[in-house]
């Protein structure tokens, strides 16, 4: 048998990684399959944030805004001018792509600390925007999308998103795909070119890379993943409001990537899915689950910067994408 | 009331918010200009600060004034002391690198929101003003405490001027700032100086916030808006400039005062952010602020 | 005679980069010992070293029986070495009075350290008030001198500090060394010029590609001129 | 002799940062094929000098002409696709990359605006490893850089300014904190790397500038001092004051 190049063997992994999410459809119990399917959406939030923070090195603090765009855009379309699901998601990662570019052509020609002070405030503009506009969005309280509008056309028949198979079934497609976009991103000489923006811009404009465009690229995909995660969460939960804007959804994903590994396809998914169990556990005990969240983020920064799978990869497997 | 009489008010009312807003935003511009720490946990100490005044306050019976002049006092300084132990504990070991601070501060929000949640409660409680005198205008009664604050706030003010400026401490401080490497050859202890800056800047927040506590309840989401607003001083004052930030603040804290009584609250607070981001965009060192140097 | 400061095989490293390689060096009693050398040779970062600014990962720094490669940066100066740093690096922003202050506070000196020290630039003393960033090239190196002295030093380490200088300045800031070497100061002096060397040094050290090459006495130098060709010259 | 057409010209170019004059109306010429070396004191504006030429830093005044045409006003990006490559002053290999992908992104770079080849993975793997052969890393290939001797980090750096196919290569005090034995292998190298392309060379290591370069340029504030074949420089006495002093 000959050795498998380390691209074989990632490829094999990531495959593997969907098989066994699939097989857990199965053999999940009712209330853990629920957690796993809201954790699937929300690592594709995860997964967009990691292209921005991780890969290219843009630490922003309004990704809120992004994934809300994606569920305002498929949420209020639905709801409102009762749209199906298709052409709402559509919409969702229309407004995703519009906010990310409006707001990478400005917040990018800052850097380091003003750019995550700017990414915060424009953020901040979007949270305070649904609350303004409280006519259409019901600001805190939010909109309940009815179960009949949350169904999937296919010209072979339609798909219930609320029924829980189909609902992780449908999360899981999204997230494999995405899984998938990221890993050939990473792997083609594009992604090789946004880890070196990370590393050292001055020195990429100095091989010829027009460094700003590529970086606003990044941003614009990033918005992408995170609008198609916020799009998807709307149809699939059915719930859309503005606590989805709020700066805690902003954190979330840096917190999410950050514990399961920046810079990795698979961390986003491992971080998403630690946290969520981490802080159900720490809530049956206490309910003081923001310390969790606290302490985990401090902790972390201090003792493992490289996160659960960077660390692996470090230690064991550097093959890792 | 004709016109005059209520801008009278709003623009007091602006002035006390403007002084209690500078006292926080100095100690966040402090922080940000002697160490380039960008403390995101800064609101919360403002928080902590009100909290501990009202446990304090309530241990005392009496005059009001005894329970709240023993609060001005202990309150900012168990707040500097925790502030300086979180800064030994988990800034100095991160060797201050921007990105890893603001998360660790971010870290450090959630665990004192959640330590006031858990030991204070989600109430709103009241401290009770040291005295209720009413001053009496032509036109309404206004608060004295109201303006105590004010001008208690300049004096706090003046006295960090002073110590910046005047003593040996200020000097060392400003030394630190300016060329850190050189500060060490000349024998100063730098880790110590940011400790001891860290705990200042919280300090500071914790007096506005004993300050507050008679005019606004204490809360443990109270350090919200603070931080955000502080920010915006900061950053229209220009990152670490005193006199800027003093001015921002006045601007901010009456234009507050003042576009509300026209705006919505929701709608003011949305343009002076998007002003602020643009600003950061497109005049990073500030409306006041110097150029880079 | 004894030796005020040694080194002894030190290496160090600004990150991944390695700038001195067993790098050895004795600054005897009472005399002025010039580090000469090309850019990129070492000269600055040995200084560092001594400091404790750049750390040193092998060897050893002796100040009398004290190891300074094993204090903290702040504390070096406390031992009794001086630094002005290439550029000066005065706190641009504080007046002429606080630089002083500043070195005063580092040993722990009084009025009497800063009336002696005031007495060596008298131009400084007209200014104490002026903002130290606009004071004119000279007065700078007067001062970031005057800030170094305030410590009272056994040993002072100066980086280029007639880099950019007027020749009358020049001139003034070697009868300024010469007049510490009366006093007993020991002092390395770096600079990148022989010219600027000869009139005050009593050795020269070679300094290449982070090593000292050799140590000669500045009367060699003067008898066989073709050695600083060899280290710093054109040829 | 004939006149050889100049791959790059200066006229009158100046920089200033505050009231100094780094770089002070520099008229400048380099002939296509030439070794040259740019010499000076410390602050004498050398480094600024390179950077206005490849677009690191905007000039207050003058022109910079490279094959003909003005390019004063184009972004340092478009310059290196232009064919001028800067390679650092201080050591700027991404560190957590392994040596192929540092190589391969000045490859990558390049291919793209190669329309006959195009970016296949192909052609990627085959510059990139003959970009690590020429300068003697071939072995090194899926090292990560920043575990890379300080020697090798340098020849790397060497190597993604040749992946790039530069028409002309400046090198910014390359021998810097190299050990002597490294320092030949380097002149090797660059000597080789000065048959095909134009090379500026920034050095402070006179063995080295004498080794290598064709003609020299002694600068001191920011004005060009002499200018010649070494012989001349060598002899020259208003040269050897700005060294010596006197």
């Amino acid at each position: 048998m000959t050795r498998l190049t380390p691209s074989t063997k990632s490829i094999a992994l990531h495959v593997g990684v969907v098989l066994l999410l699939l097989a857990l459809n199965f053999l999940l119990p009712e209330y853990h399959r629920g957690v796993f399917a809201r954790v699937l959406v929300l690592a594709v939030f995860a997964m967009g944030y990691n292209l921005a923070f991780g890969y290219t090195g843009l630490l922003s603090l309004g990704h809120a805004m992004f994934f809300a765009a994606g569920l305002y855009g498929a949420g209020l379309t639905i709801y409102h001018l009762e749209w199906s699901v298709w052409p709402a998601f559509g919409a969702g990662l229309a407004a995703g792509v519009v906010v990310a570019l409006a707001v990478g052509f400005l917040a990018l020609r800052t850097t380091g600390v003003a750019f995550m002070i700017v990414t915060l405030m424009f953020a901040q503009v979007f949270y305070l925007m649904t609350l303004y506009f409280t006519t259409y969005t019901r600001g805190e309280e939010g909109l309940v999308l009815p179960q009949e509008t949350r169904v999937l056309g296919f010209p072979g028949g339609v798909l219930d998103l609320s029924d829980p198979s189909t609902r992780y079934l449908v999360a899981l497609s999204l997230f494999a795909i995405v899984l998938a976009a990221i890993l050939f991103l990473v792997r083609a000489p594009y992604g090789r070119s946004l880890i070196a923006i990370r590393e050292n811009e001055e020195r990429m404009r100095m091989l010829g890379y027009d460094v700003f465009a590529n970086k606003l690229m990044a941003v614009v995909l990033s918005g992408l993943f995170c609008a198609a995660s916020g799009a998807a969460y709307a149809v699939l939960f059915g719930y859309v409001g503005s606590g989805f804007a709020a700066i805690q959804y902003s954190i979330l994903p840096l917190l999410w990537v950050l514990v399961g590994g920046a810079a990795t396809t698979l961390g986003p998914l491992i971080g998403t899915l630690f946290m969520f169990y981490v802080i159900d556990t720490a809530s049956s005990y206490t309910t003081a689950h923001l310390m969790v969240v606290g302490l985990v983020l401090i902790g972390v920064i201090l003792f493992f910067p490289k996160g659960i799978i960077g660390t692996v990869r470090e230690r064991w497997l550097p093959w890792l994408p | 009331m004709a016109f005059g009489p209520y801008f009278l008010l709003a623009t007091l009312e602006g002035l006390v918010t403007a002084a209690v807003l500078s006292l926080i935003a100095l100690g966040l511009s402090l922080v940000f200009g002697v160490m380039r720490v960008v403390n995101v946990a800064h609101g919360e100490f403002y928080m902590l600060g009100a909290v501990l005044a009202w446990w304090v306050a309530s241990l005392f019976g009496g005059h009001p004034a005894i329970g709240f002049m023993v609060a001005l006092v202990l309150s900012p300084l168990v707040v500097a002391a925790i502030a300086f132990v979180a800064e030994r504990l988990v800034l100095s070991r991160l060797k201050y690198e921007p990105e890893a601070t603001i998360v660790a501060t971010i870290g450090l929000l959630y665990i004192i929101q959640q330590l006031a949640l858990t030991f204070y409660g989600p109430e709103a409680r009241p401290v009770e003003a040291p005295f209720h005198y009413r001053m009496q205008l032509p036109w309404f009664g206004y608060s004295a405490y109201k303006l105590a604050v004010i001008g208690f706030s300049i004096i706090m003010m003046l006295a960090t001027w002073f110590v910046l400026t005047r003593t040996k401490i200020g000097l060392i401080m400003r030394a630190t700032q300016f060329d850190r490497e050189t500060a060490q050859a000349f024998g100063i202890p730098v880790g110590r100086v940011y400790a001891g800056v860290f705990a200042l800047g919280a300090g500071l927040a914790a007096v506005a916030a004993v300050l507050i506590v008679p005019i606004q309840q204490a809360h443990y989401l109270m350090g919200h808006d603070p931080l955000l607003l502080s920010f915006i001083v900061v950053i229209i004052g220009g990152l670490g400039s005193l006199r800027g930030t003093v001015l921002a603040a006045v601007l901010i804290g009456l234009s507050d005062g003042i576009i509300s009584m026209f705006f919505s609250p929701t709608l003011a607070k949305m343009l002076a952010t998007l002003a602020v981001a643009m600003i950061l965009v497109f005049r990073p060192q500030g409306l006041f602020g110097a150029a880079a140097r | 005679m004894t030796a005020a400061l040694t080194m002894e095989n030190v290496d160090s490293a600004y990150g991944h980069v390695q700038v001195l390689r067993g790098f050895d060096l004795e600054l005897r009693q009472g005399e002025v010992l010039c580090l000469l050398g090309r850019n990129g040779a070492g000269k600055t970062t040995a200084l560092k070293t001594i400091m404790g600014l750049v750390p040193a990962t092998a060897g050893r720094i002796l100040l009398g029986d004290v190891e300074l490669n094993r204090l903290a940066p702040h504390e070096v100066p406390k031992a009794g070495v001086a630094y002005v740093p290439q550029g000066r690096r005065l706190f641009s922003e504080l007046t002429v009075g606080e630089n002083i202050e500043i070195g005063l506070m580092t040993r722990g000196k009084g009025a009497a350290t800063r009336d002696s020290v005031l007495d060596l630039f008298p131009v400084l003393r007209e200014r104490l008030k002026q903002r130290s960033g606009t004071l004119s090239g000279g007065e700078q190196q007067m001062l970031a001198m005057a800030r170094a002295l305030c410590l009272e030093p056994q040993v002072l380490l100066l980086d280029e500090p007639t880099e950019g200088l007027m020749p009358s300045m020049i001139a003034r800031i070697r009868e300024t060394v010469a007049g510490l070497r009366e006093r007993g100061v020991s002092t390395i002096l770096v600079e990148q010029r022989v010219d600027a060397v000869l009139p005050v040094a009593d050795r020269v050290a070679f300094i290449e590609n982070g090593r000292n090459r050799e140590t000669v006495d500045v009367e060699r130098l003067r008898e066989d001129p073709e050695m600083v060709h060899r280290y710093v010259g054109v040829g | 002799m004939a006149a050889v057409k100049p791959l790059l010209e200066t006229h009158g170019l100046g920089r200033s940062f505050g009231g100094l004059r780094a770089v002070d109306g520099v008229d400048f010429s380099l002939p296509e094929g030439e070794t040259h070396a740019i010499i000076g004191p410390n602050g004498a504006g050398k480094t600024t000098f390179v950077s206005l030429i490849c677009g690191r830093v905007a000039p207050t005044d003058g022109r910079v002409v490279f094959d003909g045409k003005d390019i004063s006003l184009m972004p340092a990006h478009k310059r290196v696709r232009a064919g001028i490559a800067y390679t650092f002053q201080i050591t700027s290999v991404f560190a957590n990359l392994t040596a192929f992908d540092n190589v391969a992104l000045a490859v990558q770079r390049q291919l793209i605006d190669d329309h006959e080849r195009g970016l296949s993975s192909r052609a990627l793997t085959e510059h990139g490893v003959d970009a690590l052969q020429k300068v003697g890393l071939g072995d090194h290939a899926d090292k990560v850089a920043g575990n890379l001797s300080y020697g090798h980090q340098r020849l790397l750096e060497v190597a993604m300014g040749l992946a790039l196919r530069p028409r002309l290569l400046i090198l910014d005090e390359p021998t810097q904190g190299l050990s002597d034995s490294e320092i030949e292998n380097f002149i090797a190298l660059v000597r080789q790397i000065g048959e095909e392309a134009t090379v500026l060379l920034i050095e402070h290591n006179m063995d080295v500038v004498m080794a290598l370069a064709e003609r020299i340029t002694v600068m001191e504030q920011g004005r060009i001092l002499a200018q010649g074949a070494p012989a001349e420089i060598r002899a020259n006495q208003a040269v050897q004051q700005a060294y010596l002093g006197g």
